[in-house]
């Protein structure tokens, strides 16, 4: 077996099959796994064992701070650092100051929920050994692909025979 | 399929993106320090001038007060600069031959005015007022820093507005005895907190509309 | 899936690798068209007319435009309200109509994104020229400055500043988020190396991992949600700088639910504006069918019923509120010196959209398209006499007087078509003007009962 | 009192026709200086722009020079104002004034309280001097046909000419003046005459009678009638007339000793404004109903309550006739009036205009030497001056301009300025002044007494050794020195007033018979007779009543319009008496049927690039036999339209009780009622939030409509004061005027005859300012003692305040206005108030109580550890009002003269209702008709 093995790729033409060949590895045991597909396959996720995402907490952090920064912002400015007498109103207005907050707000969380996605997903990674697998660049047009990676403790030869047994379209060998 | 990237590119990826946010970063930080930095307000910056004057000489050496040149300080608005003439006063028996003091004797002989760079210029939109400053005991030191130790004169503060600021907020922190006002080598005492306090009823400095804006633009 | 009898939202016949072909097709296969270069040239030129007026303007001042005193507000601040309002229907498409599965959105979501992006971009622009001092605009911003001064958080203007920039990045980020899995679909069918590569950068090694689909499609669900009420509040807030002005015509509460109406209204009109012939020149009837511009239609006619109500509502309470200031105001628009305006607006906004009521029309693609039209010119206009009409003649007769725009103002206004045509053609030629990704799984989803 | 109001007669903004003015008149790049960058620059300075737009945010602050003087004046402390008494001429009277100088500069000019023709006081004229003096186009070089040439070389002509004039006694010189009161220059022409027996000295002045109308008591009269005798307006009494007749109007303070005037006047005046009752009448009316008076003829239905109110107080009335009216009715009513008659202005001697003309056609004169003036403009034009002045072999000419006079001149000499010469003058009532320079004569100019003296043989003496030497003959007590200084200081010379009543020799009626349409002279309300016409700030201030700026119009009633189907702006033919003159029409409400008004001064050839060809000629239709006018006249439209530039386009209230009017009785009835007419404004406790305290001072402005004149200079004292750029007619046209204050003119009631009222209108300085609360900068905002702050250097032009603004008494900068072609002049900047600071483009302003006196005061006091006294801070406008219409001071303190003007229940807040609780209130107007006048 090859040193600079990344995994064995089975390549299947519906998203079904996809589904069906996860849950088969991850009954035999396989954990170091991935699936890809042209657009969102339901439950392929959890299929390889990914069950739930941390993406909703980060964006309600960043929503919070938004409002903090914002509204805090806004207190000090007028009411702490420079008062001033503006047209007869209190320095603390509050229900002006509540557009801003909630702009901030959107903003902080929306920024948290794209960058916190990417991050999570570490993104940007131009280079990855999984397109080495030839046929992969139809993974973001129609083809699905499963892929079991080299570092898993069950792999080996055998994994190739028991991805072919999962009637794919064809089996790659992703060298890392 | 061929990679279309070289490994290193992942690590390329993250470099630009740290090193972008990196880099704007580092320009506000630079836009930000320029700003405040002694090159932009010309601060501890002696400019060049026609005569050497060296207050030094004239205020430590001499003993001469600031009020012996800067006459109106304590009646108007503009501190006033000497006349030709005023520096004649002396200079018609002292160092008479003097050189460096060409210009002030071409100065009185032609009737031509002596052409000083300004060392502190307020934008014009700010209307600054020596004589109440110093009738309620904001000394000379506490602007214009040590002058009697400048051989040639250079600006000691930044004339932000901030800074203007910070003092009309609590003048309490910057005021003095009226008859330290134009003593240069006054120090502030420890408690001056309190006796600022003592000091602003005894030179009535009012904080109502200190900070109005009509106080220093119209 | 199809109620019978209604136009499927894309015709049948199509899988994964068609649309996807189709799609990526117009980008990469397709040619350099004549049409195409012309409608670009004519755009550019337009721009370019725009940025003369610009260097006139900061060389001479505002003063080169027709505004006054007491009419100090002018085209900026119409064309300003006017395009954002455009850059309403994009973000309403992919937020609300993805909460409310819509899935008759999917092929015209992007597209409608982008228009909202420069529309955005458009509008941003006229805030910072109508400036006196445009060199300053940064003081509106919040930074720790050498004068010890913030913005004035008061001021609706501070607030729009927010709000718009908000709205512009959000959407951005919404767009591009959308973007990326196509991207990486465009990275591996663009064949020369050097759009391989460019692509390639722009889909940050997207490879459809099913973990990374996961936190996607969160992700945006969640942008979805916080645009949704972004959607509602920018308008809002934008009709706040003249609901907290004390002028009458312009201090009414209900202006904000009635600005958003009238935003999403204008918007739909220009998606139906620029659909229409799209569709056509790229022959995309197929994934844009009839069925869409009926939907579109639909919701113009619901907005522009709100926009109606709005309209009837000011009648009445300036009748009601029995204020002197607010009824004069009133007649003044309808029968003062801009009476036409107010009549136009009616006309375009009021009767027009009535036609909608008919599927007849709703599905006639021509005539929707000059419905359309009449509309966004209806809603400039109403822009206009809130404007222009309110302050001409407010509170005191001795300091009445009358506005119109000069030469500068109009080639300002038309330049900014040449911005927003400009980006669009590029956005046309450069990008799949429809979510690939999205409508691989519309064809699979419609597939299924088969 | 009925508040029915009708519309304006025209409201500009409806008409198609101005809208393609607009067009022709700004062609396409709208609003470009005339002298502005070719559009071959325009590339280059655009990029230049861009990067300006992007770096001037970020430049560092380049170095400035500082320059002290070599000797510097004894009485000077820099950055100090000083402040000097002298006098100015307005046809020949002296108005005192005191100017402020600034290291030498002269830039402000206010009345001399010492003095009888200013109290204090100022009009507009003297307001406007200031700028005269600095005026870039006035005559800078000596002049010899086409040649520059020097005073020497002229003084080597005088010395010829001399010798000729000794050997045939001065026969063949003239001397050609306006009116005179100078003691001194009077002294010099004698001895001139007294030297060359056979010379003449003839005086031409364009508006003046020959002998001047006596001056009465206003404050002591009961009842006043005025028959087109606009005394309240411009004028060397009016300063005078304004504070006496206000004196009498003021409900606020002490007993209600209020007086009445009826008016009868073809053309609407700041007297028939403040009439009780008023009568628009042709001048054959009026000639009419003045012989009825005279000669106890029937009057009309009100003429005999009017009549039996003016007997029943006879001895403590007054009937004022105009120098239009018969000598009759002149003779009578100066009988009638000798009562309350306290001066008689000193006849002018020398020999009239008519009789020079006759000997030049005889061809008796050699020389022609005239002072001032400018008959080739103004002299009647069956004079036909200018042919007749051709045929002078040698003519000198001192003037302040290269006018239409001097063009005919083959000597031209540079005449020095009022306030850069040593002189003296008699105010109306002879009270001296000693006039002294401010500075030194800009444009090497040289003052009458030098030019005199050199007639007079003395050479080039100094113009204070002339008035200096005959002062000190004049003085016969003991040490003179202190008695020149004293007169100096105070601006009047001891012992000089009460001008002795002398022969009434009337002169220049308006010729009545005859029928048709009537035409009426009137001197322009802003440039006089057209010897302000290059003065920017008065051509650019707003005419009361119409409102127009940068122009004259022919003025008919409402109802003479729709007769000759005339409407605003058509272009007409004037023909009259086979002259002809070309005419934009202004319909006037409150003008008399069937007459045309037309303003005198415009259509200038000569007067400098801001006067010239402003508005039409009316002198072109001036007789000697009719100076007034008269009628016959005949309008032709031609088809033609001339777009005015008005800064109040529509002047009905609307309903919205912004000026508010009752009667004295209604005033006696119901104390409150008269100023309560409008909705209330909610009170102090009506609001969510706490107020705000102002602890220490609070400024406050109380304005007295029933004082106000309506005369304009509030406006002007404030550009002085403030540094407000002109800004031409096109932007006037766009509605950018940039006053501060401005006078709203409604008229209320019926058109043919409505109510007139005038409401000057700053800035309210609201507590709770609607324009700060929008303001994305904090520009604006209060201060501590409640000011609505305008910080320049802050604003980035937003222009949101001005909208936000219900009183619309915010300006602002569309352009670079200081860079203007009236602003640009270098010597312009000598101007500048240094107090205040000179706005730039793009950025908001208003104002602002005069801040900076405001300042100053505080600081004084500060300094001298005292409360600031009531009435030591006087805004410009209140400071220039000759009514006392305007009060300012600390409403905190009960005390103070503001809080007591607000304490009267007239006060009223403009548009208080909206709750913006306005520092600055107004006083309702109170009328006081006679009842049964009413009834008739």
């Amino acid at each position: 077996m090859k040193p600079d093995l990344y995994g064995f790729m089975a390549e299947f033409e519906q998203p079904e099959e996809l589904l069906n060949a996860a849950r088969a590895a991850h009954e035999a045991g396989y954990r170091k796994m991935d699936a890809y597909s042209p657009f969102p396959v339901e439950g392929a996720a959890e299929a390889i064992g990914f069950e739930r995402t941390r993406v909703p907490l980060v964006v309600l952090i960043g929503g919070i701070t938004g409002a903090g920064v914002a509204y805090g912002m806004q207190y000090y400015s007028a009411v702490w650092d420079y008062p001033l007498n503006i047209g007869g109103r209190p320095l603390h207005s509050w229900p002006s100051f509540i557009p801003i907050t909630f702009e901030l707000t959107v903003l902080f969380a929306a920024v948290a929920a794209v960058f916190g996605m990417l991050l999570m997903n570490g993104l940007p990674k131009p280079y990855h050994p999984v397109f080495n697998a030839p046929a992969f660049k139809l993974a973001s047009q129609t083809r699905f692909f499963l892929c079991l990676q080299a570092t898993d403790p069950q792999f080996g030869e055998r994994t190739k025979y028991f991805l072919a047994g999962l009637n794919p379209i064809a089996v790659h060998e992703v060298e890392s | 399929m061929p990679q279309l990237f070289k490994r290193r590119a992942n690590a390329i990826a993250n470099a630009t993106i740290m090193g972008g946010g990196l880099i704007f970063l580092g320009a506000c930080g630079v836009v930000f320090a320029l700003g405040r930095s002694d090159y932009w307000t010309r601060k501890e910056e002696a400019p060049a001038q026609p005569v050497p004057f060296s207050h030094e000489h004239h205020v430590a050496g001499l003993g001469i007060d600031c009020r012996y040149c800067h006459t109106s300080v304590e009646k108007s608005s503009f501190a006033g600069m000497p006349p030709t003439e005023t520096c004649m006063t002396c200079h018609s028996q002292v160092w008479k031959g003097a050189p460096v003091l060409q210009p002030v004797r071409d100065s009185l002989q032609y009737g031509r005015p002596l052409r000083w760079t300004r060392v502190y210029d307020l934008p014009d939109y700010v209307y600054f007022d020596h004589s109440i400053h110093v009738d309620k005991g904001i000394g000379c030191a506490s602007c214009h820093g040590r002058v009697d130790q400048m051989p040639m004169t250079w600006e000691t503060q930044p004339l932000y507005m901030r800074w203007c600021l910070d003092c009309h907020r609590q003048p309490e922190m910057h005021l003095r005895p009226l008859d330290e006002v134009f003593n240069l080598a006054y120090a502030s005492p420890q408690n001056q907190f309190l006796v600022g306090r003592t000091l602003e009823e005894q030179n009535h400095v009012h904080h109502e509309g200190l900070t109005d804006c009509y106080t220093c633009h119209r | 899936m199809n109620a019978p009898g209604q136009t499927p939202v894309v015709a049948p016949g199509y899988d994964s690798g068609s649309v996807t072909r189709k799609i990526t097709d117009i980008v990469l296969a397709r040619p350099l068209g004549r049409g195409w270069l012309g409608g670009f040239a004519f755009a550019f030129a337009l721009l370019m007319m725009m940025n003369f007026a610009i260097g006139w303007l900061l060389m001479r001042g505002v003063g080169i435009w027709g505004i006054n005193i007491p009419v100090a507000w002018g085209f900026a601040i119409v064309n300003f309200v006017w395009w954002i309002g455009i850059g309403h229907a994009g973000t309403f498409i992919s937020a609300i109509l993805l909460l409310l599965h819509q899935d008759w959105r999917t092929s015209i979501n992007r597209f409608a994104e982008a228009m909202t992006l420069f529309a955005v971009a458009c509008a941003g622009l006229f805030p910072l020229l109508h400036l006196g001092r445009p060199w300053v605009f940064y003081w509106l911003l919040p930074y720790p400055d050498t004068m010890g001064l913030w913005p004035q958080w008061r001021s609706p203007l501070v607030w729009d500043v927010f709000a718009v920039s908000t709205y512009g990045v959000v959407s951005l980020m919404f767009w591009y988020v959308g973007l990326i899995p196509d991207l990486a679909t465009m990275r591996d069918r663009s064949a020369p190396r050097p759009l391989q590569f460019i692509y390639g950068v722009m889909a940050l090694g997207w490879r459809g991992s099913a973990r990374h689909w996961k936190r996607f499609k969160m992700a945006y669900l969640l942008l979805a949600g916080l645009a949704t009420p972004l959607v509602l509040s920018v308008h809002s807030v934008v009709s706040l700088d003249f609901a907290v002005g004390i002028v009458p015509g312009w201090h009414s509460t209900i202006f904000p639910p009635y600005f958003v109406a009238g935003a999403i209204f204008s918007g739909f009109a220009m998606v139906l504006t620029l659909l229409i012939p799209v569709r056509k020149a790229y022959g995309l009837q197929d994934f844009i069918t009839i069925r869409h511009l009926e939907n579109c239609a639909k919701i113009m006619l619901a907005t522009g019923l709100m926009v109606a109500h709005g309209y009837i509502t000011e009648l009445f309470m300036s009748w009601y509120s029995d204020d002197k200031f607010d009824i004069y105001m009133t007649l003044n628009r309808m029968f003062g010196s801009y009476a036409p305006a107010w009549w136009l607006l009616m006309f375009c906004n009021v009767l027009t959209p009535q036609a909608l009521w008919f599927k007849k029309i709703r599905t006639a693609p021509v005539i929707l398209f000059f419905i359309a039209l009449l509309v966004n010119v209806g809603m400039w206009t109403e822009r206009y006499v809130i404007v222009v009409t309110s302050l001409h003649r407010d509170f005191m007769p001795s300091a009445w007087g009358s506005y119109h725009g000069t030469r500068w103002d109009w080639m300002t206004l038309i330049g900014s078509f040449g911005l927003f045509l400009s980006l669009l053609f590029l956005f046309l030629r450069l990008l799949p003007a429809i979510s690939i990704t999205e409508m691989r799984q519309l064809v699979r989803e419609k597939k299924e009962p088969q | 009192m009925n508040m029915n109001t009708w519309r304006s007669m025209d409201e500009l903004e409806d008409k198609p026709a101005y809208r393609d003015w607009l067009q022709r008149e700004f062609p396409p790049l709208a609003s470009e200086w005339t002298n502005e960058a070719s559009r071959r620059s325009f590339l280059k300075i655009m990029g230049a722009s861009f990067a300006l737009a992007g770096l001037s945010a970020c430049t560092r602050q380049p170095l400035e020079k500082i320059v002290p003087y070599v000797r510097q004046p004894e009485e000077l402390v820099p950055g100090q104002a000083l402040y000097f008494a002298t006098a100015l001429n307005l046809e020949g009277y002296a108005r005192g004034i005191l100017v402020e100088s600034h290291e030498g500069r002269p830039t402000k000019i206010e009345g001399n309280p010492e003095h009888p023709a200013s109290l204090g006081a100022s009009d507009v004229f003297m307001q406007a001097e200031i700028l005269a003096l600095y005026d870039p186009d006035r005559s800078k070089s000596v002049t010899n046909g086409l040649e520059i040439s020097t005073w020497d070389e002229f003084l080597a002509l005088v010395v010829r000419e001399r010798e000729k004039w000794k050997s045939n006694g001065g026969a063949g010189l003239r001397l050609l003046t306006g009116y005179i009161t100078s003691p001194t220059l009077l002294s010099q022409i004698e001895a001139l005459l007294k030297e060359f027996p056979n010379a003449k000295w003839h005086v031409h002045e364009p508006l003046a009678t020959k002998t001047p109308q006596p001056i009465f008591d206003v404050a002591k009269a009961e009842v006043i009638l005025a028959v087109e005798n606009d005394f309240l307006g411009p004028g060397p009494a009016q300063l005078k007339y304004a504070r006496d007749f206000a004196s009498r109007r003021r409900a606020n303070s002490g007993a209600l000793s209020f007086n009445r005037l009826y008016v009868a006047e073809s053309t609407p005046s700041m007297t028939g404004a403040r009439a009780d009752h008023r009568y628009a009448l042709g001048p054959r009316a009026l000639q009419e109903l003045g012989m009825a008076l005279a000669t106890g003829a029937s009057l009309p239905s009100w003429g005999d309550p009017m009549l039996a109110d003016l007997t029943r107080n006879k001895g403590r009335s007054l009937l004022l006739v105009g120098d239009s009216l018969s000598e009759e009715v002149r003779q009578f009513a100066l009988n009638w009036n000798r009562p309350l008659q306290i001066a008689q202005p000193l006849p002018s001697r020398g020999d009239s205009l008519p009789e020079l003309l006759r000997d030049v056609a005889a061809g008796k004169i050699e020389t022609l030497v005239i002072l001032g003036g400018n008959p080739a403009y103004d002299a009647p034009v069956d004079f036909k001056f200018a042919e007749k002045l051709a045929l002078v072999p040698l003519r000198i000419r001192l003037g302040l301009y290269e006018d239409e006079t001097s063009a005919l001149c083959q000597w031209r000499l540079p005449e020095a300025h009022s306030l850069e010469t040593w002189s003296d003058a008699r105010a109306f009532d002879g009270t001296a002044t000693i006039t002294q320079p401010l500075i030194e004569p800009l444009y090497g100019g040289k003052s009458a007494h030098e030019l005199m003296a050199a007639l007079t043989g003395n050479g080039m003496v100094g113009g204070y050794d002339i008035v200096r030497q005959y002062w000190h003959a004049q003085h016969t007590g003991d040490d003179f020195e202190k008695y020149w200084r004293k007169s100096l200081h105070d601006g009047v010379v001891e012992g000089t007033g009460g001008g002795k009543p002398s022969e009434f020799a009337p002169h220049g009626r308006a010729e009545t018979s005859g029928s048709g349409l009537e035409l009426v002279f009137r001197p322009s309300p802003s440039i006089r007779d057209g010897r302000f016409a290059n003065n920017a700030w008065l051509q650019e201030l707003p005419q009361p009543f119409t409102k127009i700026t940068w122009d004259n119009a022919a003025m008919i009633s409402p109802a003479t319009a729709k007769r000759l189907e005339l409407s605003n702006e058509d272009v007409v033919d004037l023909k009259y008496r086979g002259r002809l003159v070309r005419a934009p029409i202004w319909i006037l409400p409150g003008q008399a049927d069937d007459c045309v008004t037309v303003h005198l001064g415009y259509g200038r050839t000569h007067a400098g690039h801001v006067g010239n060809d402003v508005g039409f000629d009316a002198y072109a239709l001036r007789t000697s036999d009719a100076p007034w006018g008269g009628s016959g006249l005949a309008i032709v439209k031609t088809g033609l339209r001339h777009p005015f530039a008005t800064t109040q386009h529509h002047q009905s209230m609307e309903g919205r009780q912004q000026v508010r009017v009752g009667t004295l009785s209604e005033f006696q009835q119901h104390p409150a009622a008269v100023a309560q007419a409008g909705e209330p404004a909610p009170g102090r406790d009506e609001t969510l939030y706490t107020p705000v305290a102002y602890k220490g001072h609070a400024w406050g402005m109380a304005i007295d409509l029933g004082a106000c004149i309506g005369c304009n200079v509030c406006t002007i004292a404030c550009q002085a004061e403030n540094n407000i750029p002109v800004v031409g007619k096109e932007e006037v046209a766009r509605g950018r005027e940039m006053h501060w204050i401005r006078v709203d003119n409604y008229f209320e009631g019926a058109p043919e005859n409505p109510r007139l009222h005038f409401q000057p209108v700053p800035c309210m300085h609201c507590e709770n300012a609607p324009c700060e609360l929008v303001c994305p900068v904090g520009a604006t905002a209060h201060s501590s003692e409640g000011l609505n702050q305008m910080v320049y250097n802050r604003c980035v032009g937003t222009r949101y305040c001005s909208n936000n603004c219900p009183y619309k008494v915010r300006r602002f900068n569309f352009l670079e206005y200081d860079r203007n072609r009236f602003e640009s002049a270098p010597v312009l900047k000598l101007l500048r108030n240094p107090d205040v600071t000179v706005r730039t483009r793009g950025v908001m302003e208003k104002c602002t109580y005069c801040v900076q006196r405001i300042n100053r005061v505080r600081l004084d006091a500060e300094k001298q550890n005292r409360p600031i006294r009531d009435g030591e801070i006087i805004p410009a406008c209140a400071q220039a009002c000759p009514a006392v219409a305007i009060v300012f001071g600390d409403i905190n303190d009960p005390q103070s003269n503001v809080s007591k003007f607000k304490a009267s229940p007239l006060n009223y807040g403009l548009l208080a209702e909206l709750n913006t609780r306005p520092r600055t209130t107004y006083l309702a107007k109170l009328l006081n008709p006679n009842p049964e006048v009413e009834k008739a």
